[in-house]
Parts: structure tokens; C-alpha cells; sequence
């Protein structure tokens, strides 16, 4: 239980998938600007890193391997993780217009959000089983969010900010990010001793 | 007889941001006073390169932006940062580290974002915990404190402050006066395996009440924090929460395994501590807005710092806490808006 | 025993009321000219009953209204209407169509004002009707017409009546004055208000900065032996006696967010205009004259004169000894709330309880502000007696983000100015929020046009739509009976 | 590599892709979108003054093309820049300046019916979009100004030329300042 609580720990904030290995960055910036759309895409995210998780490894243990196709692996994750994205498409266009509009084109490219292909990778290198794939890819997931919520609000108040004129926009979207990176910087090392 | 029509109300207190700037550097006098003398006069010499460079930075950001300086060097903000910063320092460091360190806070960690008011994270902490990922062996090396040896003068300690001011090699000459602080002793101790008892026993990290050197700084800022608290500078709800989140882990921690977990006295009077709860954390820009947020906030710096601090790779966790829960302001914001007069809670 | 203040937070204030108050109340002798203003402080104005030449006694009526925001004016002067004009006014947007009555000297009194035999006989509807048709209006600065507020009381059942003798505001001191010298008068209105407003209680609120006014009251109190008739005695803190802030501090409930204190089960009255009805209950006298402090370091004698509603500010501070040194803003109100007046010719209103009249001494240290950015301290929060975060709304109006003014309350400010009284930044907070709310409304007035114009857009669709089927079905009718015969050709019976 | 295990290898994606496929066809033809209440909020934004200028024949249709994506936000110079702005965050799309393809932003107007020139033909009643002229045949017109969008829809049917913009009566609005007595 502790170990499974750590590595939901690990993965939501030590190493924290946006801010300390750079993984996701293009919803980061892209689905940032209002709030409404960024706790949409956090939970979409959420959602198709769980299930992609416990799903490409099913899919790992128990057909790939069995089958001597490790070397499949990329091809086939990348499509059941396009498969999960589709279907998530599809339930947000029919629950809520607005945050379909809102997301647009990023939705679909959750699918090319290497978070996602990184955490399914990740779970089979790091060997582990059905119930750790789906707490890390969870663990991601809630800290891949949280990171976007946090920089979605510190962006807002920065839309009323006398920013420099040569800031405006992303580039002082992208100095915050990287001051949030230091920041996380802190949790380095947290659990090593 | 005609008369001006300015809009009520046509009065105010008159308080203004200068002297409100101007009390929080003299109210941290005392703990200036106490660094010289137990550590040297390393701080002057840091805290000369950093207002001067403090000044020079912002008046060439405004310049920049074609905005008139004279008005935002008089307010004394920038002067706050550096003082902030230069305290935060190894009084070592050699002076141009404090000057980058100082040039990045105010341009970096201020002017970016639009100057007064505007920044979302502490712009100290920004440049102080820049120095310290990028060059950790010089942040992490102080002198030895005067309460530790009283065979040391005050005045080689003063000429090893010098020669690290100039960047000269201390570890050929000064080898011994130098050292890791408290904190990081301790770290690396119970790294060894050692028990704290067993390292407390040793008489170089903790004197009577905290540790060699930083309790009598942290009890001067605790006193300068008081008066700043007293004349409503700063409001209690941050220095409270924060010395809350820091001291009640900690004492319940202690009380469960003594021989690992240091207790809340030595928590309180090391590292930065009180220089965070009424200084650094209580830097109303970055800081929560309102008294509940507030005390979000602050809890949520004396948690992080009591993490970082136990389990975590630096020995004091105070700038990164204050840096996380920066980043935490706007979504705490957003959700500790207080009741308004005759809505429904 | 104080009852301890309820609201969210306000501020004791330097309150410089001793200036005017240390002398009784100055009568002051009828000006030489009145000047009227339709508008008398509401936003809504009265209707000439009077034409250019007419002679008028005191007491006569000159504008008349069914406007339950506007109150009715009557000749403070016998004299001669000499112009109904567009003037400087003490009026939002500084201009009011008025009447101009020059005074004939003589102190002739319209018939129509004769002492009313036995207000208690009245029913309290005819008590608002008459309070109506005397003009009385709120004297406590908001010049509301009384009978309204005392309607909507009865309509929504208010069991309390409450007297504001709390006069929060720096400077303003005339019901303090007024309450020292004439506090049986106020006891007697507030019987007949209470019983107009279908109240069963009556409390009159005083500061306790006011020891004389309260050892009056108190006496007129006690001669009256009325168990629903009590005093409370409250904090010195402003802004004490703004409405909502006061309901809350004497009765504990809040008033809700966009109600009416009525909601809160209260009604409130000025002690000044519970005065003005005895007065009219004694001697049938319509609201001719009110209470206003002088005051200011930019006159001689700082007092409280008793004058005419439309006196020429001018005369007013004449009778406090004229101008002393450089004024330099003329003030209808206190300092924290008054409205700048342009000009010393316009005439006195309904609603002016004080002339300030200051010089670089009172508002040196705003007129040397320098704004600066915002550092987000919250000493506004603090004071806020509305319990709103100023520095957010501040960012939202600066951004004229109206989704978050809404959510933040700028329409539950009071417009106190507190929050720009603290401000280490010398930000003109309370003026940015009076822009912001007019630019609310604004958009409020926008999107009800077009919500407007799209349902009466449907409308003519649909009518459009049914005109066309109609149209068709019209042709559909007349192609089959042309072609009805060459269908049946044996069917040419008829 | 043996043939058996290209096979297999392809059978394995080709089964994945073909599962996929049919639970995704599945999804897509159970769960309905709902456009309708994307278009009212983009509605709820439009000036409502149905003159047309996006060349959608209303304000309503106009919303229901951006929601659709086949029209940008920036087609609306009765709306002027607040309009854009506000769809723009209702959308969270960059801001941009209106299109002047469509028109550029004008004074509020109304229509005024000069009535001596004005022959009654009732031509204009029909055209305008919000009912806003009153008037029958061989009757004198009028326009009532406070519904009148300004649209200019009313201009082309009149035979006579009667028919002209004129600004908008200055209408005050009453804010009344509360008081701290």
C-alpha cells in the first residue's frame, strides 16, 4: 500500500511528468489559457492515461509476450492510445459542446502527447504489474493536472498583468513554466534518503 | 467661485508603499546585526552588491520599457529583494554569484512579468534558488559560526569574507572556517546512520536552543517579524500558518522517533525559518490575497518546507516551498474568495 | 453597554465633527433668491406646477410628481417665480432644470398650509400620502422620498423601525445638532413613522461619539414612556451609518445581496427626517428647510444653520462667516463620500447634510497622491465593511472583466471609499468601482436590447413563416377550383 | 524473421485495429452530439441586430456557422471588437481584429422615417427584421427607436429614399450613488 502510494506520490509531484521531465508540453501551453478548458483536458488526460495504462499492459502481458511480439510494442500502443483518445472525442463532443470547441485540436492530440506513450512505455520497462500500471499512469495523470490547473490559474492573472510588450503571450507563459519547473526542482531527491 | 470636482473620497491615510517598504528593511535590522556578528561581515558586502545591482536592474528594465524609474526606485521594492536575497546567501559567495543572483531575481523573477505588483513568484526566491541548483557548492558553504569556536576572531572572519567576496580560493587558506550549515550537518549525518542525539551531542550544529549561529538570526528576524506584526505591516495569518505548517509535523514527528525527526525548537530556529514566516512568505504580491487564503498559503510553505526539509535533497526547503506555494496563489486564490456581505456562504 | 459592530470590518476615522459642532444651531434669515432644483438628489425629477412670473407664498407648491423616486417641491420664500432654467445643480451629472424664486421680503404663507388636526387619526396610507405631498424626503443624504420607502416597508411586512442618528461620515455633524436641540421633535416623528410604516417597534441608533445627542434622546425617550421605543447606543466606526451596515449592527441580520433592508425586515429613517415630520404634524409646514453643517477649514465659523432648501450655497457660508484661506474643493457631504461641487451658486438640497468646504489643509494628502501599482496587501480587504476583496475587483476593472466584477460583488459595494482611504498604493479604488459598475450597467442595458430585439426577431420569422403557408395555401385553393370543372366535366349543375 | 511471425504479427494489429474500429463505430453512432446549446451561448453573444452584414441571414444562423466552424469570430461590426472579444473568450481563441471584408464598426444608429417624403408603400414593415417600423399601407411610417438595431435592412426596399440613419438618442443611464450617511 505505501509502496503503491509512493509511486502515485513520485509520479504526480517528484517526477512530475510536465515540470520534471518535459513530457506533454504542447497542451501545456496550448490548453492553458482558460480554466474551464484546462480541467477539461486534466480530466481527459486523467482518463486516457489510466485506461491506456491498464490497457497496454493487458495488451503487453498478455498477448504481445505470450505471442513472442515485444517488438510491437510502439505500433501497438500508439494505437490503442489513439483508440482511447477517439472514444474520449467522442463522449466529450456529446456531454459538452463548449469544452469540445474549447479543447479543438488539442483533444485529439492527446494521442501524440508522449506523456501518454511515456507512461505506457515506462510501466513496461520499469516491469511493473496490472495495479501499479494504472496507480503511476493515475499518478501522471492527477500530476500532469495539477500542473496545468496551477498554470492555467497563474496564467489568467497574467492576462491582466503589465506584462512587456515583447512578453506578451507565450513567451511569458514560457518563463513561468520554467520558473514552476525550478520550483519543482525542490521535491528533487524527496524519498531518496 | 469655481471649484475643483475630483471624485470622494477626498481623503486618505497616507500610507504608502514606500513606507511600508522602508519598515520592512529597518525591521530587518536586528537580524542583520546578529549575522555580522556571528558570521562576519560577509552580509554588508552581500547586501552592497545587491542593492547596488538591485537598482541598476530595475532602473534599466524601466529604461527599457520606456517608462519613467525615478518613482519605482524611491518605493523601495527592489531594496526588499535585495535585502531579502543577500540574507538568504552564503556570506561567502563570491560577489559577482550575488550579483547574477540579484540581476535575475529583479529582471528574471519581476520585471518579466511587469514590475511591482505584478509577479507571480517571490523574485528573491527566484534568484536565490536559481544560485542554488546551478552553483550548489557555493550556496552551501558558510562560515563557521562565532558561537561555535571561540578561538576564531571576529576579524578572520571578517578577512575569509573578504577574500570569498573577491572569489579567492578559500579552501587553500581557510580550510576549517568554513563548513556546511546546521541543517546540512545534520543531513548528512543522519545519512551516516548517526542518531540526532548523537549528532546534537557534538556541540558544533545545535546550541541551547536551535542551531550554532541561526538561532540568534532567527530570534532577531522573530523579533523584527513581531514589530512588523505589531504595526500591521504584515498581518499574523502568514507567519502564523507557516510557523503552524512547519512546527506541528514536526513536533508530532519528533514525539514518534526522537532519534531522526528534529523537534520543533530546532526546526524554528534554523535555516531560514523566521526570515520565511514574517520576511519572505509574507511578500503580499505573491502572496494569497485573502486571510483564509492566506493561511492556506502559509500552511501549505511550513508543510513543504517540513517535507523538503525531512525527506527531500536540499538540507532547507524554505525558498522551494515558498516557490511552490507561489505557483499554488491564483488556484488558492480562486477558491478562498470570501463571503460577501448579505450573499448566502 | 455598546452593542458590539456586526458588519465585516470598517474603520474608526479622524472624525473633525468638533469643528461646527461646539455652537447651537444658526437660523438663517431668508435669502434674497431660491434656487430649486427638480431633481433634488434621486436621479428623478418633479414637474413645474409654476410658470415664470408666478407669485408663490411659503408653503406653495411649484412641482409636483407621481414618481416614486422624485418628491414633490414647495416655495421655501413668498415671492415671484423669476426663471425655470437649466442650472449647476448638486445633482448627478452637476446639471438640473430649476426654479428660481426671488424673495419679496414679506413672510406671507400659503393658505393649503394649515397644522394637520391629529395625524394619529390618519391611517398610515394617508399618513404616506400626505408625507408625499409635504415633499419629505430622506434628509440622512440620499434625499429618497420618504412615503416610497415607507410603502415598500409595508409591503414586505418590516416589523422594525430604525432611526439612523448614527451620522458615521467626517465632518457632517447637523444631526447630532439637531438631536441636542430638538429631540423631542425626533421622538415624535419617529411615532408617526412607525406607525406609517406598519412598524410595531422603533429603535433610534446613535454613535457613541455623541454623548450630548444621546443624553437628549434618552430624555425625550423617557417622557414618553413607550416600550417600543427604544435607543441603542452603537461604535463609533464608519461607515456605521450606511444603511445595510447599520440594520446589521443593531438587529444582527444582514440584508440580503440586493435587497432592500426591508427584506431584513427593518426600515430606516434619518433622525433629520423624522424631525421634518413632527414639524409637518405640528404646523402642517411642508419639508421647507433642513439642517446642514458648515464646515471646513475654508471657512471662517464652522456651525449648523437651519436654511431654506434651494439657499444659494453661497449664502450659506456667507452665514458661517465667509471663505478662509484657499479653498479649494466645495463638498456636498463628508470627506469620504461627498460629491465635489463645481460652484458655490448652486442651491441647497433635500439631500445635502454638510458643506465641506476645504483647503490643502483637509485633503493635502490626497492631492499629492501619486498611484502606484497595486501590491495586493489587502488593507482594502480589511476595512471592506462589504467583506469584498477591493484589490481583485481592482485587477477585474482594470481588465473590464465583468463575468468576474459580478462574481466578485462590485455591485455590493457601498461606495464608502474606505478602501481607497487605506490604499498604500493611492489607488482611486471607489471611483474605479463607480466606473465599472456604470459600464455594468451599460452591458446589462446592451444584452437586454438585444434579447429584445432577438425575441421580437423570432417573432417575425414565424410571422413571415405563416404569412407564406398561408399565401400557398391561398393559391393551393384557387389553382383546385380552376381546375375543379376540367377535373368532373360532368359536373355543371351549378 | 519466419513468415509464421509476420503473420501473426499483422493478424495482431489487424484484430486491434479491427476491435477498435467496430467499439468506436459503436460509441459514435450510440452518443449523440448536442450542437444546439454550443450555438445558444455563441447566440447569447451576437448583438442580435440581424442586419446580415456576416452574410448569414441573421444572428442565429451566424452562431450556428461558428459553432459549426465554418465561419470565424471576427464577422460582426455591429459587435465591434467587444463582441470578437467576448467570443473569442467564450471560445478560447486568440483575439483578432473584425474583418473589414464585412463591414468596419459604425456610431450606434437608428433608422429615422422622414414622414414627409414617406408614400406609405409598406414595403419597409416586411424587411425589417425586428418589427420595429410601425405603419400600414398608404399610412405615414414610423420607427420606433428604441427597438430599431440599426440594421439598415429597411434602406434598399424604400422607393422613395425616405428612410435614414441618424444617431442614437443619448439615453442616461441612472446610477445612483449609495450613500454613507
Amino acid at each position: 500500500m505505501t509502496e503503491l502510494l509512493l509511486l502515485a506520490l513520485g509520479a504526480s509531484l517528484v517526477n512530475n511528468f510536465v515540470l520534471s521531465n518535459f513530457l506533454g508540453l504542447c497542451p501545456f501551453i496550448g490548453v492553458s489559457r482558460r480554466f474551464e478548458a484546462a480541467a477539461g483536458m486534466a480530466l481527459a488526460t486523467l482518463f486516457v492515461l489510466t485506461i491506456a495504462s491498464g490497457l497496454s499492459f493487458s495488451l503487453w502481458q498478455w498477448v504481445l509476450v505470450p505471442l513472442g511480439l515485444e517488438y510491437l510494442r510502439t505500433l501497438v500502443f500508439i494505437l490503442l492510445i489513439a483508440g482511447i483518445v477517439q472514444f474520449t472525442e467522442i463522449m466529450v463532443r456529446a456531454t459538452s459542446p463548449l469544452l469540445h470547441q474549447l479543447l479543438g485540436i488539442f483533444l485529439p492530440l492527446i494521442t501524440t502527447n508522449c506523456a501518454v506513450l511515456g507512461v505506457a512505455l515506462l510501466n513496461v520497462d520499469r516491469q511493473h504489474g496490472l495495479l501499479e500500471s494504472l496507480v503511476f499512469g493515475a499518478g501522471a495523470g492527477a500530476g500532469f493536472g495539477l500542473a496545468l490547473l496551477l498554470f492555467t490559474t497563474l496564467r489568467e492573472r497574467l492576462d491582466t498583468a503589465d506584462v512587456p510588450q515583447a512578453f506578451r503571450g507565450v513567451p511569458v507563459a514560457l518563463v513561468t513554466a520554467g520558473l514552476m519547473a525550478l520550483a519543482f526542482m525542490g521535491f528533487a531527491g524527496l524519498g531518496a534518503r | 467661485m469655481r471649484f475643483d470636482t475630483s471624485p470622494a473620497p477626498h481623503v486618505i491615510a497616507g500610507y504608502t508603499v514606500p513606507r511600508v517598504m522602508f519598515q520592512v528593511l529597518l525591521a530587518l535590522a536586528p537580524a542583520g546585526i546578529a549575522h555580522v556578528a556571528l558570521f562576519g561581515p560577509g552580509l554588508l558586502l552581500q547586501l552592497s552588491v545587491a542593492c547596488v545591482t538591485a537598482l541598476l536592474a530595475e532602473a534599466a528594465a524601466l529604461r527599457w520599457r520606456g517608462r519613467d524609474a525615478a518613482p519605482a526606485l524611491r518605493d523601495g521594492s527592489v531594496l526588499v529583494t535585495a535585502f531579502l536575497l543577500a540574507f538568504s546567501i552564503p556570506p561567502l559567495l563570491p560577489w559577482w554569484l550575488g550579483a547574477l543572483g540579484t540581476a535575475l531575481a529583479v529582471l528574471l523573477g519581476k520585471h518579466v512579468f511587469g514590475g511591482l505588483g505584478q509577479n507571480p513568484f517571490n523574485p528573491a526566491m527566484v534568484g536565490y534558488a536559481i544560485l542554488l541548483v546551478a552553483f550548489p557548492a557555493e550556496m552551501t558553504r558558510w562560515p563557521v559560526p562565532m558561537d561555535v569556536d571561540g578561538t576564531r576572531t571576529w576579524s578572520e572572519l571578517a578577512r575569509m569574507s573578504f577574500a570569498g567576496f573577491c572569489g579567492a580560493d578559500l579552501a587553500a587558506r581557510w580550510d576549517g572556517y568554513t563548513g556546511a550549515t546546521a541543517l546540512d550537518s545534520i543531513r548528512n549525518g543522519l545519512g551516516l546512520r548517526y542518531t540526532l542525539p548523537e549528532l546534537l551531542a557534538r556541540g558544533d550544529i545545535a546550541g541551547t536552543f536551535g542551531a550554532r549561529g541561526f538561532a540568534w538570526i532567527n530570534l532577531a528576524a522573530l523579533a523584527g517579524g513581531l514589530y512588523l506584526v505589531s504595526r500591521r505591516i504584515v498581518r499574523w495569518h502568514i507567519p502564523v500558518a507557516v510557523l503552524g505548517g512547519l512546527l506541528v509535523p514536526s513536533f508530532i514527528a519528533h514525539g514518534l522517533d526522537p532519534g531522526i525527526a528534529l523537534g520543533p525548537t530546532l526546526q524554528a530556529f534554523s535555516g531560514a525559518t523566521m526570515l520565511t514566516a514574517f520576511f519572505i512568505a509574507t511578500d503580499p504580491v505573491s502572496a494569497a490575497t485573502s486571510d483564509r487564503g492566506r493561511l492556506w498559503y502559509g500552511a501549505g510553505i511550513g508543510l513543504i518546507a517540513w517535507i523538503i526539509r525531512t525527506w527531500g535533497g536540499y538540507p532547507d526547503g524554505c525558498a522551494f516551498a515558498v516557490l511552490l506555494m507561489n505557483l499554488a496563489v491564483p488556484f488558492i486564490d480562486r477558491y478562498t474568495v470570501p463571503r460577501i456581505y448579505g450573499r448566502q456562504p | 453597554m455598546a452593542a458590539r459592530s456586526r458588519f465585516p470590518a470598517g474603520l474608526a476615522l479622524d472624525t473633525h465633527k468638533q469643528q461646527a459642532c461646539g455652537t447651537p444651531i444658526v437660523e438663517l434669515a431668508l435669502p434674497a433668491q431660491v434656487v430649486l432644483a427638480l431633481d433634488q438628489g434621486t436621479g428623478y425629477g418633479a414637474e413645474p406646477v409654476v410658470a415664470v412670473g408666478a407669485a408663490v407664498a411659503m408653503g406653495t407648491l411649484v412641482a409636483r410628481t407621481d414618481h416614486p423616486f422624485a418628491s414633490a417641491l414647495h416655495a421655501p420664500l413668498a415671492g415671484t417665480v423669476v426663471a425655470i432654467e437649466t442650472r449647476a445643480a448638486a445633482v448627478a451629472g452637476g446639471r438640473s432644470v430649476c426654479i428660481v424664486i426671488a424673495g419679496d421680503g414679506s413672510d406671507r404663507v400659503d393658505d393649503g398650509v394649515t397644522p394637520v388636526p391629529d395625524a394619529d387619526a390618519l391611517s398610515p396610507d394617508e399618513l404616506a400620502q400626505r408625507l408625499r405631498a409635504a415633499g419629505i424626503a430622506g434628509l440622512g443624504g440620499a434625499g429618497f422620498p420618504t412615503a416610497t420607502k415607507l410603502a415598500s416597508a409595508r409591503d414586505r411586512r418590516a416589523q422594525t423601525l430604525l432611526l439612523n442618528g448614527a451620522e458615521c461620515e467626517p465632518w457632517i455633524c447637523c444631526d447630532d445638532a439637531l438631536m441636542r436641540s430638538a429631540a423631542d421633535d425626533v421622538v415624535l416623528g419617529a411615532l408617526i413613522l412607525r406607525r406609517a410604516a406598519g412598524a410595531v417597534r422603533c429603535v433610534i441608533a446613535i454613535e457613541d461619539d455623541k454623548p450630548a445627542a444621546i443624553a437628549a434622546v434618552t430624555g425625550a425617550i423617557g417622557r414618553r414612556r413607550d416600550d417600543a421605543l427604544t435607543l441603542e447606543v452603537i461604535p463609533a466606526v464608519y461607515p456605521q451609518g450606511a444603511e445595510r451596515q447599520l440594520v446589521t449592527t443593531v438587529t444582527g441580520v444582514e440584508v440580503p445581496s440586493g435587497g432592500l433592508p426591508a427584506d431584513a425586515g427593518v426600515i430606516c429613517q434619518n433622525v433629520a427626517t423624522a424631525a421634518a415630520v413632527a414639524r409637518w404634524a405640528t404646523s402642517g409646514e411642508p419639508l421647507l428647510s433642513r439642517v446642514v453643517t458648515v464646515t471646513g477649514s475654508g471657512v471662517e465659523r464652522p456651525c449648523n444653520v437651519r436654511a431654506p432648501i434651494g439657499t444659494p450655497l453661497a449664502a450659506l457660508i456667507a452665514a458661517s462667516g465667509g471663505y478662509r484661506g484657499t479653498p479649494l474643493r466645495l463638498i456636498a457631504g463628508g470627506s469620504m463620500t461627498g460629491r465635489a461641487l463645481p460652484s458655490d451658486e448652486v442651491g441647497l438640497t433635500k439631500a445635502m447634510n454638510c458643506v465641506f468646504v476645504a483647503t490643502r489643509d483637509d485633503i493635502g494628502a490626497r492631492l499629492g497622491a501619486v498611484e502606484l501599482p497595486c501590491i495586493r496587501c489587502g488593507d482594502c480587504a480589511s476595512v471592506c465593511p462589504a467583506g469584498l476583496l477591493p484589490q481583485q475587483l481592482h485587477r477585474a476593472a482594470l481588465a473590464d472583466a465583468h463575468d468576474a466584477l459580478r462574481d466578485l460583488g462590485v455591485r455590493d459595494c457601498i461606495d464608502c471609499g474606505l478602501c481607497d482611504y487605506v490604499c498604500p498604493s493611492q489607488i482611486p479604488l471607489a471611483d474605479r468601482f463607480r466606473d465599472a459598475k456604470r459600464r455594468l450597467d451599460e452591458a446589462a442595458a446592451t444584452a437586454q436590447k438585444a434579447a429584445d430585439a432577438r425575441q421580437r426577431h423570432e417573432l417575425h420569422m414565424r410571422r413571415l413563416q405563416e404569412a407564406a403557408t398561408a399565401e400557398h395555401r391561398a393559391f393551393e385553393d384557387v389553382r383546385r377550383r380552376v381546375r375543379q370543372p376540367g377535373d368532373d366535366p360532368t359536373d355543371g349543375a351549378d | 524473421m519466419s513468415t509464421d511471425a509476420v503473420v501473426m504479427a499483422v493478424l495482431v494489429a489487424a484484430a486491434l485495429a479491427v476491435t477498435l474500429g467496430v467499439a468506436l463505430g459503436w460509441a459514435a453512432s450510440r452518443i449523440e452530439p448536442d450542437a444546439d446549446s454550443l450555438v445558444e451561448r455563441i447566440d447569447a453573444l451576437l448583438p442580435q441586430t440581424q442586419c446580415g452584414q456576416c452574410r448569414y441571414p441573421g444572428c442565429r444562423p451566424y452562431a450556428a456557422a461558428i459553432a459549426a466552424g465554418a465561419a470565424e469570430i471576427d464577422r460582426c461590426p455591429p459587435g465591434g471588437a467587444a463582441t470578437v472579444r467576448a467570443l473569442a473568450a467564450l471560445l478560447d481563441r486568440p483575439p483578432r481584429p473584425l474583418d473589414p471584408a464585412f463591414g468596419g464598426p459604425k456610431p450606434a444608429r437608428v433608422a429615422w422615417i422622414d414622414e414627409e417624403r414617406c408614400i406609405g408603400c409598406a414595403r419597409c414593415l416586411p424587411a425589417c427584421p425586428v418589427d420595429a417600423i410601425v405603419g400600414a399601407p398608404r399610412q405615414m411610417h414610423t420607427v420606433i427607436a428604441a427597438q430599431c438595431t440599426g440594421c439598415e435592412l429597411c434602406l434598399p426596399p424604400c422607393p422613395v429614399d425616405c428612410i435614414e440613419l441618424r444617431p442614437v438618442p443619448a439615453v442616461s443611464l441612472r446610477y445612483r450613488q449609495p450613500r454613507a450617511a
